[in-house]
């Protein structure tokens, strides 16, 4: 017994559109297809000028953002089955279209080069060339938020970051924490220097779209606290 | 280049809702903020004016308008007490339970008051 | 890599939108009280509101409310609108206008709050 | 036309490091990407790096000449010994160098970075960072290069090597976001684009490892070295071929056909499901052709975990189980997963030295897309995302070198001439009328290597394989694209790709008929054993428009003899 499910995708080159059209198209459900094996299929057998992004199929590449069914997700990893007869496909929210479900990502890079994202050692390494020692225990702070995939899902699910498109937002402030919080990082005082600006932590009204959204469950909006508390700490005892 | 439109995520996270409902009912505070301290210090003017104004506002379907307020005002108050919360670190990971805990607790204030009123409204 | 630029820092403003909000809880809440809990004031008449406005304490609550809710009203308008404006110099003008009308406001409360102090 | 001094082609592991390498040195570097770099397949690696660090109290004694003496007996004897002890000499200095840079690892009790056992290593060296050691290096190293502004063109194909025969000037590339082909003027160009799983039907490898540079280097006078050394992992999931670590089968899971048997007591009695890689993979794989497959006589055997019971696949086998879910459906606490073996990785590739350079002035290479080589005929766990940073460091220094020491003015000539020609190509296939289409074409090489150029290899099957290949590069010449627009087309990008594929399956499987004698993953069921009289030798194949042309080269024996491999 053949269980058929419509996609509806949307489909726009710029180019040629002056708005976006919605194309159903129509695919047999088989055992474990995900959203993503199935816009392959239509990739490769029914409209070959389709185009979406995607790489590792499993969850790791974070190219494979889109809005599913009114919600960000990674398409490799979604099962079709469980989300109806239509599927409703549209790329990530208010960032601009290249084409179909590929959208252009340079304004989300540009947030995450703002905020240093590098270890900043002051302190050379130990003299032995060998490691920086870090205890069980403070490697473990930065476990949730090593995790990112800078897949965009949270930054694009921020009602903060679509109106306002100097804010940070949250992938950018997630990375940022991951510095903050590693033991083994000495750029603190300019870390906090760069969120305390206009477009930094202040902006976020915590909305938790993005931690909602994250598809590696990482706690953005914690992350963000911990870091407007750290600012406000330093301001209040004069330190920044 | 086009940019997909949406007003409100379409996902149903609890914290957007709060966070709608706080934007939304702070702005309506604000703007009754500003008429009410122009209504109230007309008392200035003498008895005559005030009370030809109060009159009309005593009608019950305003003291009705007033209890919405209120409602408006503690969800404002309540949420705010929540995002302080927030900001001082404490319960962001559970921003849920929390949110539909202190939404609870506002309905206490807001049913005695009704209760109180209560009279008023059918005079 | 893009170069940091220093920006004027929002921070003060939101740390008082954080303590206005505590003050609020209390002056408010009285303010409220006074009005909701007691039904005689239910019904708002000239006596009533001059008979309150006599009360140095109600004043002073009122007084300590007027300052906070203008502020914190005002400032969370700011909030909304920079969602939306990115502009600097916008930001500028409008922040302007916001200090204006608060200041206005705070002078005329202040003025019809402590009228009837003998 | 864009200049620089150094380009790097492919933004994984080996191209990051390599670019900032060259940063760090002052040379104009850039690095050119068909993914955002933090997409690159390195970030899939989940098990770990190795080298003899000596963290861990079992392993006070390791030394990099041990670890150098594994990944040989490991390679069956065809690396070379000179390379891989380059390759674990220069281990820890590159780890450290990582953790420096703010890797993650995963921590000892004392502080220091963790290090978990591997397949076929004598002592645990694998530093790990819990199960996405590969995910955080990409990071890390992403993040490096913006720390040294090195400007990356993202979403370009390399497309040609612009090659005058005695020196390459740089390359010619496809802008996917825009559908521009434009040139780029370069005096070294570092290919690093990993590997080539997608000529195999099934793969543990992203959609992007297509292997078309390899074509590319070859095409312009680059041989391949020992193409036909492909490891298969023998636990990836049906449909999609995600890999299942081996920590499954460490924590006790079984293997069983359709008959509920555990048949590994058929093929390896004592180690069971716990043998050697390549020996689960085979009996795998003649479980499913003797039609003891599932589902009935079909393509899979079952990993089953239900005997763990639950508690112990939530603590040790998380990762395993929400994969389980994403992507089949199914919750291994409840049902067996069906999986079947899979191509992991090539240890063949385009031909360099021990600083990765090719016989091509001016072209470089590094990682899994190059051959060294340090892995011969068997990669050890471990030891590709080390090659990775160490020849990826390795080949931008020696890059900078020759930069530096050029004397000679690049020819821009010779640049703008390979654009015309390349833009005219790109022109004639969107416009062409060809039958033939990609999907066709493609799957009937991903079937033939699968079936074919296998876990098993015999003479007449190979040779099938082989002209049906040579068949179809002739038809690829015939191919057509429907997909007009040059706007993000993947149609176009996908049918080009799949020019430079065929040359790298058509080589593999020259060079697996070719080689009489098993040897680490080449098992033949017509020459069982291996050879060291006659085949102790690289395969290297020369492009031609017929097909590749082989011939052989010598293995560099430092210290250690070939003997049996026993484990
Ligand atoms: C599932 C899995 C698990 C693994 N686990 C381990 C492990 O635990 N330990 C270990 O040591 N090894 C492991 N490996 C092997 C190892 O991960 C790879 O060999 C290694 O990461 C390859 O890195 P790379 O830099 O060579 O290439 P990749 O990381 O694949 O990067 C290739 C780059 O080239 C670019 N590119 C490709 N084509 C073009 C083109 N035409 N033009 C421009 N750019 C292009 C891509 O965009 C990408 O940036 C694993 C492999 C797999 C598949
Ligand atoms: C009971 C006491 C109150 C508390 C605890 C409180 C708390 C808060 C807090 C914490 C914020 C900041 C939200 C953010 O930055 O995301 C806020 C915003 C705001 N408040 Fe209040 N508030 C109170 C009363 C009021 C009153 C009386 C008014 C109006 C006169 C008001 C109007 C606003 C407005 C307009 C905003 C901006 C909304 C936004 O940024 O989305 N609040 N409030
Ligand atoms: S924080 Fe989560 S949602 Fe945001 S980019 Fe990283 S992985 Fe994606
Ligand atoms: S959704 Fe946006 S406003 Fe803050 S909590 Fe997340 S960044
Ligand atoms: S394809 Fe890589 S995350 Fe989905």
């Amino acid at each position: 017994m053949s269980q058929t499910v419509t996609l509806r995708i949307y489909r726009r080159d710029p180019d040629l559109d002056a708005a976006p059209k919605y194309q159903n198209y129509q695919i047999e459900l088989t055992p474990g297809l995900t959203v993503l094996m199935a816009l392959y299929h239509v990739l490769e057998n029914v409209d070959k000028t389709l185009a979406f992004r995607a790489s590792c199929r499993s969850a790791v590449c974070g190219s494979c953002g889109m809005h599913i069914n009114g919600k960000n997700m990674l398409a490799c990893e979604t099962q079709l089955a469980p989300l109806g007869n239509e599927v409703l496909i549209e790329p990530l929210p208010h960032l601009p279209v290249l084409k179909d479900l590929a959208v252009d990502m340079t304004r989300f890079w540009d947030k995450y080069e703002k905020v240093r994202p590098y270890l900043i050692a002051l302190k050379a390494p130990p003299p032995s060339g060998k490691e920086r020692l870090q205890s069980v225990e403070d490697r473990k702070k930065i476990d949730e938020f090593i995790d990112c995939i800078l897949c965009a899902c949270c930054h694009t699910s921020c009602s903060t970051a679509w109106w306002d498109k100097e804010y940070l937002g949250p992938a950018a402030l997630a990375k940022m924490y991951r510095f903050v919080a590693d033991s083994r990082d000495e750029g603190g005082a300019e870390r906090l220097q760069i969120a305390a600006r206009e477009d930094g932590v202040f902006r976020c009204h915590t909305i938790f779209n993005c931690t909602e959204e994250c598809p590696k469950k990482i706690p953005i909006t914690f992350g963000i606290q911990e870091i407007k508390k750290r600012v406000l700490w330093g301001k209040l005892a004069g330190r920044m | 280049m086009p940019l997909t439109k949406h007003t409100v995520y379409p996902g149903r996270g609890l914290g957007m809702w709060a966070f709608w409902l706080h934007r939304l009912t702070g702005l309506a505070i604000a703007v009754y903020l500003l008429m009410h301290i122009l209504v109230i210090s007309t008392v200035v003017g003498g008895a005559g004016n005030f009370n030809e104004a109060m009159k009309f506002l005593k009608a019950p379907i305003f003291i009705l308008l007033e209890m919405g307020l209120l409602a408006i005002i503690l969800i404002h108050g309540f949420n705010g007490a929540r995002i302080v919360l927030f900001d001082l670190g404490y319960g962001v990971k559970k921003q849920k339970p929390i949110f539909i805990a202190l939404m609870a607790l506002a309905i206490i204030p807001f049913v005695i008051a009704f209760a109180v009123a209560l009279p008023h409204i059918f005079v | 890599m893009s170069q940091v630029t220093p920006k004027p820092q929002g921070v003060w403003a939101w740390i008082w939108q954080r303590i206005t909000a505590v003050l609020l809880f209390v002056f408010l809440g009285t303010h409220l009280f006074v009005l909701h809990y007691v039904p005689e004031n239910l019904s708002i008449n000239f006596l009533g509101v001059a008979a309150r406005f006599k009360s140095v304490l109600y004043v002073i609550v009122d007084s300590g409310l007027l300052a906070t809710a203008l502020y914190h009203a005002l400032n969370g308008i700011r909030n909304v609108l920079f969602d939306f404006i990115a502009d600097e110099g916008k930001r500028g003008a409008l922040n302007l206008v916001l200090w204006l009308v608060g200041i206005v406001y705070l002078i005329w409360g202040a003025y019809a709050l402590t009228f009837f102090v003998k | 036309m864009m200049k620089h001094k150094v380009l790097v082609v492919g933004g994984g592991l080996a191209g990051l490091r390599a670019a900032v390498e060259c940063a760090m040195l002052g040379v104009d570097t850039a690095v050119l990407s068909l993914l955002y770099p933090v997409r690159s397949h390195s970030g899939a690696a989940q098990g770990g790096v190795n080298a003899a660090l000596a963290n861990m109290p079992e392993c006070k004694d390791d030394t990099p000449a041990k670890h150098a003496y594994d990944t040989v007996k490991g390679a069956d004897f065809l690396a070379d010994q000179d390379c891989s002890e380059i390759l674990t000499t220069d281990a820890p200095t590159r780890i450290y160098e990582l953790e420096h840079w703010g890797v993650p690892f995963s921590r000892t009790p004392d502080g220091k970075i963790a290090q978990r056992p591997f397949g076929g290593a004598g002592y645990p060296r694998t530093c790990y960072a819990a199960d996405k050691t590969g995910l955080y290096i990409l990071h890390t190293l992403n993040e490096q290069a913006v720390k040294h502004r090195v400007k990356v063109y993202n979403e370009w194909a390399a497309l040609s090597l612009a090659s005058d025969g005695a020196q390459n000037h740089g390359l010619v590339a496809l802008n996917l976001q825009t559908g521009a082909i434009d040139a780029f003027a370069a005096d070294a160009i570092i290919i690093a684009t990993g590997g080539a799983g997608r000529i195999y039907k099934r793969t543990s490898n992203a959609m992007q490892s297509t292997g078309y540079t390899l074509g590319m280097a070859y095409r312009a006078g680059i041989p391949f070295k020992d193409m036909e050394f492909v490891q298969f992992h023998p636990t990836t999931i049906i449909g999609t071929n995600i890999l299942m670590t081996e920590g499954a089968r460490g924590e006790g899971g079984y293997i069983i056909n359709k008959d509920n048997e555990r048949f590994m007591q058929r093929y390896a009695a004592k180690a069971m499901e716990l043998a050697p890689r390549d020996i689960v993979s085979r009996s795998i794989q003649t479980e499913i052709n003797e039609g003891r497959g599932l589902p009935d006589g079909g393509g899979c055997v079952y990993l089953d975990l239900r005997h763990l019971g639950r508690e112990k696949i939530l603590e040790r086998l998380p990762g395993i189980r929400d994969i389980c879910i994403s992507f089949l459906g199914l919750d291994p606490i409840e049902k067996p997963i069906p999986i079947q073996p899979g191509q992991h990785f090539i240890m063949g590739g385009i031909d360099t030295d021990k600083d990765g350079a090719t016989i091509l002035p001016g072209v470089f290479a590094a990682g899994e897309c190059a051959c060294v080589s340090v892995h011969g005929a068997n990669r050890l766990g471990g030891n590709s995302l080390l090659e990775c940073v160490v020849m990826g460091q390795r080949s931008g220094a020696a890059a900078a070198k020759f930069v530096q020491g050029k004397s000679s003015a690049l020819k821009e000539s010779v640049v703008a001439d390979a654009l015309k020609k390349t833009s005219s190509d790109v022109d004639a296939l969107l416009k062409s009328s060809g039958k033939e289409r990609l999907v066709t074409l493609r799957d009937a090489m991903q079937d033939a290597m699968t079936d074919k150029i296998g876990i098993f290899r015999d003479e007449k099957p190979m040779a099938e394989a082989l002209a049906l290949l040579r068949e179809l590069r002739k038809r690829y010449r015939n191919i057509g694209v429907d997909a007009k627009n040059r706007k993000y087309n993947l149609d176009l990008l996908h049918t080009i790709e799949l020019g430079g594929m065929l040359d790298a399956a058509e080589a593999t499987a020259a060079g697996a008929l070719a080689r009489k004698e098993s040897r680490g993953a080449h098992s033949r069921l017509d020459f069982k054993t291996r050879d060291d009289a006659n085949w102790m030798k690289h395969t290297l194949a020369h492009f031609t428009p017929d097909g590749a042309r082989l011939d052989y080269e010598s293995v560099t024996v430092t210290k250690w003899q070939p003997e049996e491999r026993k484990y």
